[in-house]
């Protein structure tokens, strides 16, 4: 298995999804929280940074997609919601967790 | 599993701590033991008893304090931080002559040592922060 | 120097991912109890402060989205968002709330104060303006 | 000229409240009139007496005391944020039934409406933050 | 007089300073503190932000300048170095201040 | 699992506009104590930390840079520099300081442990820990 990165950063704000995605291995799980959120969505000029980044699974976190208005049909094809139970499951699944802040 | 959770930030300016909070609660009510929750940077204004947040909002302290009692949690805020941020209890209060504390139970400040020995026994440490 | 300024409050940030959003439309509602000519700029990640269907049910934090509805009512006459922020987002107008105003003096009434503006015009509000707050 | 200062951070974290107290010292020292000094968001956290910084650094709420009483500076944290974030006077102490204070005198607890009068009076607004 | 800009945000980490000069009118003057000072070095990735903005002014609190290392010769040409009297001055001599955070 | 685990410090954040950096360098030095396998790594504006020359007399802050110098003193055994960071801020090694290391049982030395890496070994180092510490 490969680890986790945790992105809670809007992709508009600071580089810390480019960067997780760049410094990540192939198979690596990312994991959008928080503001980070917004990189999930479809359509807009941080889409590429997704939909461009092959060998690597990326997660949502659910409650916070809801709160900033992020519909389901919004998201970027492939991305997976996660409840926090989804959260700790992948924690745990992977072999470490980092906080790419 | 054994986890460990680390928090950056303090209560309401950053979500860290909401977050920190629905992970920890997620992984206890799934079986999983939490062994320590670390507060440190801003993370130790989480433990004050002081606040008194608008009744129609999230109480972040007491959220914390319920979650511990239930699951007999170790809420550890780091001494060197608290002392810069003003976060004090009995023993602080004498040690450094201030008059009141403001530490809520059962958080309890101690040194970086327990975040060391976290990361060194849990099998996972988690961050959150800003 | 008029008794009048013009307050200009500038939003740049995402909300619920810190407070600063929700803080800042407290002043805004205080300020309301004092005279000024007041307008709202929402600009970069600030323009997701008004994206429609916000719910925090889940992540157990205060929806602010009705409040930002009622700033008609504050004393709150113009809300822009800069255009290039909201495209970069792949968000257009129809994404927003919308805040209605009513000056009830003159009963003159407004459906709609949120505008979407140009860079160039964002420049130039902000440059009229006599105070900006930063958040 | 008549200036205020606006601050959204608490000290130490960021270098926000550095700035700001360099900047109104310097106003204050060439002449000008700092109306005063409005503290928001996690900038509330300056006015804590409880904080014991370590000896070889600056301690970020005695140096507001000192200019202030140089100055007679007005010091003001906004209520609302103080709520949320654990800083208490006597009066919201009694009004919220907390069991201590930790407000640094001079600082005062008021309300936003400070803010926006010091807007409206002063001739510039200085805002600092993260 | 044109208004007095503030950036306290590294050009690496934030797009703070960019926006500051998108935003502001010709004439405006752009100080860059804490963080900030990060903007003004000769030789980066960011440099055209500065060097390829027409008609703004730029200055750079020393204090902070030293506090990270930046000698005077590797700052960009045209950025001037002020104390914290030259910020007071700036703030006094310009139509307003806005902190671009 | 072996006792022993391979801790990675990663600093992502320049020094001086927040605390992070000092604070991060505080659990370094309180972690010496625990026989752990220490690296530090320094990527996008946490280069920045390593930087010579800082002086901050002026600003009335503590200046750090002194306690990077003693790292080797504390059981780190590695300090590591993303080579694309540095560059894109017009950096070179030459910049930065140099921090010795020396095993007291063994006697051997090391003059320099700050090593300037390029990104995959950045990914590879990472990958390799078994914590990573963020701040």
């Amino acid at each position: 298995m490969a680890d986790l990165f945790t992105v809670n950063k809007s992709p508009f704000e600071k580089n810390s999804l480019e960067n997780a995605i760049k410094f990540s291995t192939e198979g690596a799980s990312i994991l959008l929280i928080e503001d980070g959120v917004y990189g999930a969505s479809k359509g807009t000029a941080c889409e590429s940074m997704i939909t461009g980044a092959a060998g690597k699974k990326f997660y949502a976190l659910k409650s916070d997609l809801k709160a900033r208005g992020i519909a389901d049909d919004r998201l970027i094809d492939g991305v997976e919601v996660v409840d926090y139970a989804g959260f700790v499951e992948l924690v745990c699944s992977t072999d470490k967790t980092q906080a790419w802040l | 599993m054994k986890l460990s959770v680390q928090i950056n930030e303090g209560p309401y300016q950053h979500q860290a701590t909401d977050t920190a909070y629905h992970f920890t609660k997620a992984a206890l009510e799934n079986g999983h033991e939490v062994m320590r929750v670390f507060f440190y940077h801003d993370g130790v204004l989480n433990g004050t008893r002081l606040t008194t947040p608008p009744q129609d909002d999230r109480h972040i302290v007491n959220r914390w304090v319920e979650l511990a009692e239930k699951y007999n949690l170790d809420l550890v805020l780091c001494v060197a931080a608290a002392q810069r941020r003003g976060l004090v209890d009995d023993g602080e209060a004498e040690r450094n002559k201030k008059n009141a504390t403001n530490i809520q139970e059962p958080f309890r400040i101690s040194g970086l040592g327990q975040l060391i020995e976290a990361a060194i026994q849990s099998d996972r440490l988690v961050v959150f922060g800003d | 120097m008029s008794d009048i300024k013009k307050f200009m409050y500038l939003n740049r940030r995402a909300p619920y991912g810190t407070i600063y959003a929700w803080e800042s439309l407290e002043v805004v509602l205080i300020g309301a109890a004092f005279d000024q000519e007041v307008s709202l700029m929402f600009a970069d990640d600030g323009v997701y402060q008004l994206v429609k269907g916000c719910d925090t049910s889940e992540s157990d934090m205060k929806n602010f989205m009705p409040t930002y509805r009622t700033l008609g009512d504050y004393g709150v006459r113009y809300m822009y968002v800069d255009q290039a922020s909201l495209e970069a987002r792949g968000l257009t107008a129809d994404d927003l709330i919308e805040v209605a105003w009513e000056d009830w003096e003159t009963e003159e009434e407004v459906d709609n104060i949120v505008e979407v503006v140009d860079s160039a015009k964002v420049t130039e509000l902000m440059a009229e303006s006599d105070v900006v707050f930063s958040f």
